[in-house]
C-alpha cells in the first residue's frame, strides 16, 4: 500500500456469489471513469469481514448478507450504515436432466435422495433452512456445503440430487445445471448489502464506486444477472 | 561344488577387471594384490552385487551370472558367505542379530539360531558385546562380528575380504588358526582376499595375484616366494627381482652382468635373488661366488632380529643381514661395501 | 577434581545459524500468539463442549490416521520404486505423485469427483455394479485426506531411499535375506527418522485437510465433518468458536506429535 | 560372446511392492484423467490467454520460488537446531514449527492477519512506525506462502540430518573447518537428496496455497491473486476456465519438477 | 609442545577409558593394544569430538580440555591431524578435494593449496585418481587419501589410528619408509595407533600398550619385547610369559620347577622364556641346560621358513625351529619330546 496512485485504485471486497456481477460492474464502472482501476476482493462474506476488521485497506465491501455487515458498521469502520443493494431469490438446483426427478420442495423429504444445502451460519445455509420450514419439510440433507459454489459443484457433477441456491448462480451455471422455481410463499430474498470503508485509502473514489452500484446504470447490470433490485 | 569364473566387469569406465580363475571344493584360494587392483569388486561380482559384463559365473552346475544368457541369480539365491572389506555392518542391530540374521532370514528355527549365534558369538569372544549395537563398536570388533556373520550361514561359497586387517596382532594369529581349522572343514570353494603374504601362505592352497584388473600369477606359496613374475610378487615375497637378457650362462641387467647357474636360457628374463642371499664385505672378498661387485649402503633398516639394507648403483637389491653383522661390519648410510652373489642362488626364468 | 556429570557432545550451530533459526521461531510463533490474543479464554470450554466438536474429532482422528496408514503401505513402495528402480516414464510417475500438492486442494476434491464420483469416470461403473458411493461417506473423507497427504509421505521416503548406502542392503541380500526382508529388518531401519518425519508431515497435513475434503466428501457432522470442516463453517458464523476449534486442533496435535517424536526418535 | 551394454545394477522390488507401487499409481491418476476428461480442450487457449492468467502466473512464480528461498534460509537452520542440539523446550520448537501444518490454512492465514495485520500484535506497531502494511501486497502473499510451506522444509532436513552419520561433521571440524564450512561442504551435499525432496515439497505446497493467501493478503488481481485464487474466482464465474487453469497449474508444476529433480537429482 | 594427557572417558556407559600419556615434541608414541582397548576412543577424545569426563587434555601451553575448569576447546581450533581407523572421507568429494579440504578450510591461497595437494597426491602416488569421487575408492585408495588429508595440514599434533591397516604389502613397506622420515621432520608430538608390532617397533620412540581402558605398560621396544608384563604384550612380542613365584634362583609355575639366572629375586613373578631359546630333542639331552623336561607337541604352524610348535603340560609353551630341524627330528603332531632351556635364557620380573 501507499503508493502514490492510490486514488486512481478502488478496491472492491465482494462477496464470492457476487463475483461475476462486479466484474461486470467492474468493466462498465472503469470504461465510465477511465484512469480508475476496481480491484476486486473476491472471497466468502465472513472472511473479507475479517480482513477489514482486521485493517484490511479496502474501499467497499458487498456482502451476500447484512449479519456479515453489521459488525464492520458496529466497529465504525464505515459512515452511516449499509445499503441493500441488491435481492437475490432462491432455486432448487438440480443436475441436467434432473435424473431423480425431482418436482419441487417435498422431495428434500426424501431419504433415497442426496440432498445437500449450505451450512448453517452460512447465508445461503439460513435462506435454505427458512425455505423449508416455511415449506414445512424436514430436509433429509447429506452434505451441509460450505458454500454456495461446492454445493453447485456436487451438483452440477450429479454427486447430490438436489439444493437449495440462489436463482442468480443458476443462471450463471449456464445450463450445467437446472433450476426449478421455489413457490413465492416459501421463498425468501437474501439481502446484498454495500458500504464504503472509512479507513481505505480511497475514500473518494469508494463512493463513487457505491453510488455507480446503486444507480440505475448499475442495477440494470444487477438486474442483467438475475438479481432483484430493490 | 566349484567356482569357475571368467568374467569382465568395468567399474566406473575408469577400471576393467578381468580375471579368470577356478576353485575346487574344499580348495581354499587366496587372491593377493595391490591397493586397486580389483579384488573386492571381484567379492562384488561374484555375491552378485555388481552384474558383470561379460564372461560367466559358475558355482557348481548352477550358472550364476551369465550376460549372454541373460542369466542373473540375485544375491540372496546364490549361498555365498562374504565379509566386505569394510564390514557393512548394520548399525542398529545389535552383535547378536547381525550374527543371526542370516540364518532369520534364511527361516531357520529361532531357539536352532539362537544356539548357533551363541555358539559363533562364544568363539569370536564376542559373548560379552551380544547386545551392543554395530554401531557402538570398534574397528576390530565389529570386523570380527562380520566374520561371524558370513561364517554361520554355512553358504556353499565363501568371500573374505581382508577379515582379518582390523585384528590386533595376537588375536589375529589365535583367528587365523581357528579360521584355517573352519576353512578345511568348510566343504566349498573359498577366496581369501588379504594383503598379508603369511596369512596367504598360511591358509591358501593356491595363490593368484592381481594387479591392475590382471591375474599377474598363479600357484603355490612356494611358486610365489620362488619364482616372482612381477615386481610388486617379489616385493611381496622379500626377494629382488631383477629384468635383464640372458646369453650362455650370464644375464645382463643394464650395464651390469650377473653370471647364473642356467646356461641354456637366453633372452629376456627374470632373475630373482633372496636377500638373504647377498653376502656383505668391507674387503674383495676371495672364494666361490662368481658375482662379486662393490657398492654404496644406501638405506638401513632395522626390523626386529633381522636388518635390511637397500643398496644403489649399479644394481638396487635389497640384503638381509644380521644386526651383528652391522656391528661387526661396522656398517652405516654410505658405506662402501663389497656385495656376493653365488651364481646358484640367482633364479633366472623366462620374462 | 570434583565429581561431575558425563558431558555430553553438543554440537554447535553456526553462529548465522542460531539467528536465523531465531528468526524462523518468531515467524511460527507470532502468528500463534495473534491466535492466543485472539482467543475467547472465558467461554473456551463452552465453546469447545459440543457434539459438533466430539464428532469432528473422532472423524479427523479416525481420517488422518487411516491416511498415514494408507499413505505409508502404498506410499513407501512407491517411493522406493521411484528411488531405486531406473524405467521408462518415471520423471511422469513423479509428476503424477506430485500432482495433488500442486492442485489447489478444492481442484484436487473436483478432480476426485469427477473420477470416483457417483457419476465418476471410475465412480460410476462401480456405483452401478456395487451401489458404493464415495462421497458424503467417512470412505470419501479417508480418500480426499489420503489423496492430498499421501505426496508428502513418498517425496520424504524417496529423499530419504536415495540419501542411503544401498551396499547395505547388497550385504543383507547376501546372507540370504529376500527382498522383503532386506527392506523390512535393514531399509526401513536405516530411513528410520526420515520415514518418521514423512509420516509426521502426512499426518499433519491429514489433520489440517480442508478443500479436497469438503468438495469431495460433503460436510456433514458425524459423518464427514472433520475439524477443519467445523473450523471453516464456524468462521461464518461464530469467529470465537472457530478460534478455538483451531486452537484445540493446534493442541491436539502438538500434543501427539511431541509425545509422539520424542518416543519414536528416542528409540531410533 | 556378443558385445554387449555393461549392465546396470539394478535393485528388484519384493513383489507386493510392485502391486501397492502400481496401486498407488492408480490412485493418483485417476483424479488426474476425471480432470482431464472434463477439460474443455477446444476452449483451453482461448480460457488461458488473459491478463488474469498471466498476472496470476507471474505472481504465483515469485511467491513460491520467495517461499522456498526464505524457507531454505531459514527452514534449514532451524531444522539443524532442531536435529543437533539439546536444549531445553526443543518439543516446544518442533510443535511451533508443526502448527502451520495443523492449522486449517485459512486459520493460519487469519493468525497472520492477528499477528501482523494492520491492527495486529505486531503489525500495529510496526504499521504506526513505518507505514509498511503486509496483507494485501505480494509481501503479504509471500508471508502466507511462506508461512504454510515453511515446515515441509524443516521437517524433511530434520529428518535427514538424524539419518546422516555425524562423524563426518566431526572429520570435518578436526581438518580445522569452521561450523559453517562444515556445514556448507559436508552437512550439506550429504543430505542433498532430502533437501532437494524438501524444497520440492516446499514449492508444490506453497504453488498450491490458497487459504492463508486468500484471508490474509486478498484476492487483489495483479497484486496478491495467485493462481489458486484464480482458479477459486473462476469457480464462481466460469468453471471451464477453472479447470483449464488447474490443468495448466499442473502441467507448469510437473515439468518444472521433472526437469529440476532430474537435473538436480542426476548431479548428486 | 607437549602433550600431555589424563583422562577419564566413558563411552556408552559400558567401557571406561582411563589413561595418562605424555609425548614431548618430536617424539612418536605408539599405542598399542588389543580389539576394544579404548585405542579409537583415545583419538576422539584427542581429537575434541568426545569430550572427556574427567580429567585434561593439555598440548603445548594451550588447555584443550577440562571439565573441571569448563574448557572445551572445539575440533577445528585444535590443530591436530587426524586418519581415523575407518578413515571417515568425504564420499562426495573428489580425492583431490578431499586431500585439499584442511587446507582450502584454513583460507589457505587456492594456489598454494594446489600445489601442496599435488606433492601430497604424487607422494602417495594418488594423482591419477585425483578425480575419482572418494566414495568410488578402493579400502586402500581410501586408506592413502586419508593418509594425505591428515598430514597435508601440518598440525600441532598428529593422530593415526590404524594409518596402514589396508595397504597392501610392498606399499606399507614404502609408506612406512615415508611416513617414518614425515613423522621425524614433524616437529610435533604424535600418536600411532597399530596392531602391528613392527610398525610400531619401527616408528615409535615409546610404546604405550593399553587394555581394557587401562596403560599396562610402557617402554621401549626393547623394554616390551624383552621384558612384557601382561600375557597380551608377551604374545605381541613373540615370547611365552608364565606367571610364577620365585625364591633362590627357582620359579615354581604350577607344578613344574624351573631354574633361572637370577637368585636374588623373590616373590610373584613374571618369566618370560623367547620360543626360539628352547631346544628341542627327541631323547633326554646332555650338557649344560639346566632345565630339561618332557612333553608332546600340540601344535604345528609353519611360517614360511620357521615352524611354531605348541607344547603341551606341563608347561604350555610355543616354541621356534627350523623346518630342517622338523624334518631331521621327525616332528610330527603328537610326538614325544624333549626341551631344554639354559637357566640365562629365561628373563625374570618382579610380577
Ligand atoms: N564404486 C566404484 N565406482 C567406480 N570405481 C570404483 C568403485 N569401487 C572401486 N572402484 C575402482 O575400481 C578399482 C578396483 O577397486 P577394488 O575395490 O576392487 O580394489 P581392491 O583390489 O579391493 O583394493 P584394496 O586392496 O585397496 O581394497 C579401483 O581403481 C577403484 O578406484
Ligand atoms: N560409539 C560408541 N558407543 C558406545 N560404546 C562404544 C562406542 N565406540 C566404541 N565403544 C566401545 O568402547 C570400547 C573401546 O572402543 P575403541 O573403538 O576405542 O577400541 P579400539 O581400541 O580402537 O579397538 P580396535 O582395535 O578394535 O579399533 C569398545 O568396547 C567398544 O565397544
Ligand atoms: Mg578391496
Ligand atoms: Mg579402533
Amino acid at each position: 500500500g501507499g503508493s502514490s496512485d492510490v486514488s486512481d485504485e478502488i478496491r472492491v471486497s465482494a462477496a464470492s456469489s457476487l463475483g461475476e456481477v462486479f466484474i461486470e460492474l467492474e468493466s462498465a464502472f472503469e470504461a465510465a471513469n477511465p484512469g480508475v482501476d476496481v480491484v476486486l476482493n473476491l472471497g466468502g462474506s465472513a472472511l473479507l469481514r475479517e480482513q477489514i476488521l482486521a485493517g484490511a485497506p479496502v474501499d467497499v465491501f458487498a456482502s451476500a448478507s447484512a449479519d456479515t455487515m453489521a459488525p464492520i458498521v458496529d466497529a465504525g469502520l464505515s459512515e452511516g450504515s449499509a445499503t441493500v443493494f441488491a435481492q437475490g431469490f432462491l432455486a432448487i438446483a438440480v443436475p441436467a436432466g434432473n435424473p431423480a426427478n425431482i418436482d419441487g420442495l417435498v422431495d428434500f423429504g426424501n431419504e433415497e435422495l442426496l440432498i445437500g444445502l449450505c451450512d448453517i451460519g452460512v447465508p445461503c445455509g439460513e435462506y435454505g433452512r427458512q425455505v423449508m420450514s416455511r415449506a414445512g419439510v424436514k430436509p433429509a440433507i447429506d452434505t451441509n456445503e460450505p458454500n454456495v459454489r461446492s454445493l453447485l459443484t456436487k451438483i452440477e457433477a450429479g454427486e447430490l440430487d438436489a439444493g437449495i441456491v440462489y436463482m442468480t448462480d443458476v443462471i450463471a451455471a449456464n445450463a450445467r445445471v437446472e433450476g426449478i422455481e421455489i413457490p413465492d410463499a416459501a421463498n425468501v430474498a437474501a439481502e446484498y448489502s454495500i458500504a464504503f470503508i472509512t479507513e481505505g485509502p480511497n475514500n473518494e473514489g469508494a463512493k463513487v464506486f457505491v453510488e455507480f452500484v446503486l444507480s440505475e446504470f448499475g442495477q440494470m447490470i444487477l438486474a442483467g444477472q438475475g438479481f432483484v433490485t430493490p | 561344488m566349484t567356482l569357475d569364473v571368467s568374467i569382465t566387469v568395468s567399474r566406473g569406465g575408469e577400471f576393467t577387471l578381468e580375471m579368470s580363475i577356478r576353485i575346487e571344493a574344499g580348495e581354499t584360494v587366496a587372491l593377493l594384490g595391490p591397493n586397486g587392483a580389483g579384488k573386492s569388486t571381484a567379492v562384488a561380482s561374484l555375491a552378485g552385487l555388481l552384474p558383470i559384463d561379460e564372461g560367466r559365473i559358475v558355482l557348481g552346475n548352477r550358472v550364476l551370472d551369465d550376460p549372454a544368457e541373460g542369466v542373473f541369480v540375485p544375491p540372496e539365491e546364490r549361498e555365498i558367505g562374504v565379509v566386505f572389506q569394510d564390514y557393512l555392518l548394520f548399525g542398529h542391530l545389535t552383535v547378536a542379530e547381525n550374527v543371526a540374521f542370516g540364518l532369520r532370514s534364511q527361516k531357520e528355527e529361532p531357539d536352532a539360531v539362537d544356539a548357533k549365534t551363541a555358539v559363533w558369538l562364544e568363539r569370536l569372544s564376542l559373548a560379552r558385546l551380544a547386545d551392543t549395537k554395530a554401531r557402538d563398536l570398534s574397528g576390530g570388533q565389529a570386523q570380527k562380528v562380520a566374520l561371524a556373520r558370513a561364517l554361520i550361514i554355512d553358504p556353499e561359497l565363501l568371500l573374505l575380504d581382508e577379515p582379518m586387517a582390523a585384528l590386533d596382532a595376537t588375536t589375529r594369529v589365535e583367528l587365523r588358526r581357528d579360521l584355517g581349522e573352519h576353512l578345511s572343514e568348510f566343504p566349498g570353494p573359498r577366496l581369501l582376499i588379504t594383503h598379508d603374504p603369511t596369512e596367504a601362505f598360511l591358509l591358501a592352497d593356491e595363490i593368484n595375484v592381481i594387479e591392475e584388473g590382471r591375474i599377474t600369477q598363479v600357484g603355490s606359496a612356494d611358486d610365489i616366494r620362488l619364482r616372482p613374475r612381477t615386481r610388486y610378487i617379489a616385493d611381496l615375497a622379500g626377494s629382488n627381482l631383477l629384468v635383464g637378457n640372458a646369453s650362455s650362462g650370464v644375464v645382463t641387467v643394464g650395464t651390469h652382468v650377473l653370471h647364473v647357474a642356467d646356461t641354456a636360457i637366453g633372452g629376456s628374463v627374470l632373475a630373482t635373488i633372496h636377500p638373504r642371499a647377498v653376502s656383505v664385505h668391507r674387503q674383495h672378498p676371495e672364494g666361490s661366488p662368481r658375482n662379486v661387485w662393490k657398492t654404496t649402503i644406501v638405506r638401513i633398516e632395522h626390523f626386529g632380529d633381522r636388518v635390511r639394507l637397500q643398496t644403489g648403483e649399479p644394481l638396487a637389491l635389497a640384503v638381509e643381514v644380521t644386526p651383528a653383522a652391522v656391528d661387526a661390519l661396522g656398517l652405516e648410510l654410505g658405506s662402501d661395501v663389497w656385495l656376493s652373489v653365488k651364481a646358484t642362488e640367482i633364479g633366472v626364468e623366462p620374462g | 577434581m570434583s565429581r561431575r556429570q558425563p558431558r555430553i557432545a553438543q554440537s554447535r550451530p553456526p553462529i548465522v545459524f542460531s539467528v536465523l533459526a531465531a528468526l524462523g521461531v518468531v515467524f511460527f510463533l507470532l502468528p500463534l500468539i495473534g491466535l492466543l490474543v485472539r482467543t475467547p479464554w472465558s467461554d473456551l470450554v463452552s465453546l469447545l463442549a459440543s457434539d459438533v466438536v466430539i464428532d469432528a474429532l473422532v472423524l479427523s482422528a479416525i481420517a488422518s490416521v487411516a491416511a498415514v496408514i494408507i499413505s505409508t503401505i502404498v506410499g513407501v513402495p512407491l517411493a522406493w520404486v521411484l528411488a531405486r528402480l531406473e524405467f521408462r516414464g518415471r520423471s511422469l510417475v513423479r509428476g503424477l505423485v506430485l500432482a495433488p500438492l500442486v492442485l489447489p486442494p478444492v481442484v484436487g476434491g473436483a478432480a476426485l469427483l469427477f473420477a470416483l464420483g457417483r457419476r465418476g469416470v471410475v465412480g460410476e461403473p462401480l456405483y452401478d455394479a456395487t451401489g458404493l458411493v464415495l462421497p458424503f461417506s467417512i470412505w470419501g473423507v479417508v480418500v480426499a485426506v489420503t489423496f492430498v497427504s499421501m505426496p508428502f509421505l513418498i517425496l520424504t521416503v524417496e529423499g530419504a531411499l536415495r540419501n542411503m548406502d544401498s551396499r547395505f542392503e547388497g550385504a543383507a541380500a547376501s546372507l540370504g535375506a529376500g527382498r522383503w526382508t532386506v527392506f523390512r529388518r535393514v531399509t526401513l531401519p536405516m530411513i528410520g527418522p526420515s520415514l518418521a518425519a514423512g509420516m509426521i508431515l502426512t499426518w499433519s497435513r491429514a489433520i489440517g485437510e480442508f478443500g479436497a475434503t469438503v468438495t469431495f466428501a460433503g460436510n456433514l457432522q458425524g459423518e464427514t465433518q472433520t475439524l477443519p470442516l467445523a473450523v471453516f463453517v464456524a468462521l461464518e458464523s461464530n469467529r470465537d468458536a472457530a478460534i478455538a476449534l483451531s486452537l484445540l486442533m493446534v493442541a491436539i496435535s502438538l500434543t501427539v506429535l511431541v509425545l509422539l517424536r520424542d518416543r519414536w526418535l528416542r528409540s531410533l
